[in-house]
């Protein structure tokens, strides 16, 4: 499956960009995104409970599964206003 | 109104979009960027946003709030970099009680540093730059 | 600032009155005239003011916000006629945190509806004009 | 005692006045003036649960003592906002 990851914030100074096309396996849950990024920088792993997913600009729970051209991003604790 | 900007946020025509004749109160929380921050003073601070998901969840929350209180409100965010002392966000509830102004406003600003995709880097007068934990604890509580 | 004014409300100088470098949430609180009352149509009002007694009791209840919360707070109320949509009272309150801002916001206009001595007077469509009695059950309650 | 009595809003209009010089007599209390306004406009016996009295720019009850050169104030229900 296609999928397209966008990094915020701490997430996207971690790994070094901010957007990028990436491949998963059929029935991949979101969380297989953060073992993703676990990958390419273990920084990320002390992240895993404060950041939150949200696919295609929806919050979705570490086990919400996948779709091919999903947008995955990666929410790190927000601090708006 | 809902909105995400680059430029200086016009306090003015924030209240005037939620203004009408029948309103009789008008709640407008207004966030200003700080000299300091965790005991330092900082120089200069810009906002980065998921702006397609933060001004959906904006735009839900001022539906809810019309729908919970009968309140007309807007919130306006800006982005980029913001000097000190100007406005970050702008948020206006009017209504024809006051009590529900003032709730509409509270529960806006309250949700949005809570849930909407929007993020604070400071540039500290020490040279450092850091992402904001502000709002660390809230998230994880969820 | 406390001020009684008979012209237009300036709102941008009430929030910049209390706006500073340290501030980091500013609570603002409009009060706009409506086109309706008690089931009626309002063509116009008025507001009349005791002003030396309500300037020294909204001095004291800035006074009491600033000791009470630390904020620092502005109230401007217009007297004379007022256009129908525009501002009656303007109130702002600066805080470093936004709990404190809201609080204090709120606690000044129940406090100004409750004991300043300001009235309006409401020319209705149907001819009549009448001082208002809205505060009517608030008073006699104390 | 000379005292400078003030009316405001629906007492003024009852009273025909906004601003007038009354003589009260040594020893009267604040509710003095409400029975003098009585005396000019019996419409005014029913304001009086809800008329607060000043003097001197302070709200004070009803049996205040009053002082030669007193500024007293009749306040009906305040409605201002």
């Amino acid at each position: 499956m296609n999928i397209t990851l966008k990094l915020f914030s701490i997430a996207k100074d971690l790994a070094g960009f901010d957007e990028r096309q990436v491949q998963f396996n059929e029935g991949d849950r979101a969380e297989a995104v953060l073992r993703h990024l676990a990958g390419l920088n273990p920084r990320f792993e002390q992240w895993h409970s404060s950041v939150r997913l949200a696919v295609n600009l929806e919050y979705v729970s570490n086990n919400h599964p996948l779709q091919d051209g999903d947008e995955v991003a990666v929410i790190p604790p927000v601090s708006g206003g | 109104m809902v909105k995400i900007t680059k430029s200086k946020i016009d306090i003015q025509q924030v209240i005037e979009s939620v203004a009408g004749l029948q309103s009789g109160g008008i709640d407008v929380f207004i966030g200003t960027t700080r000299n300091h921050s965790q005991g330092k003073k900082v120089r200069g601070l810009e906002y980065e946003a998921y702006e397609p998901m933060a001004v959906n969840i904006m735009e839900r929350l001022v539906r809810q709030v019309n729908e919970t209180w009968g309140v007309r409100a807007s919130i306006v965010h800006r982005v980029g970099s913001v000097p000190i002392g100007e406005s970050s966000v702008v948020i206006a509830a009017a209504s024809a009680h006051r009590d529900e102004a003032f709730k509409a406003c509270r529960f806006l600003i309250d949700e949005l540093k809570r849930v909407v995709p929007i993020w604070k880097r400071e540039h500290f007068e020490d040279g450092t730059v850091e992402w904001s934990r502000q709002s660390h604890e809230q998230v994880e509580s969820q």
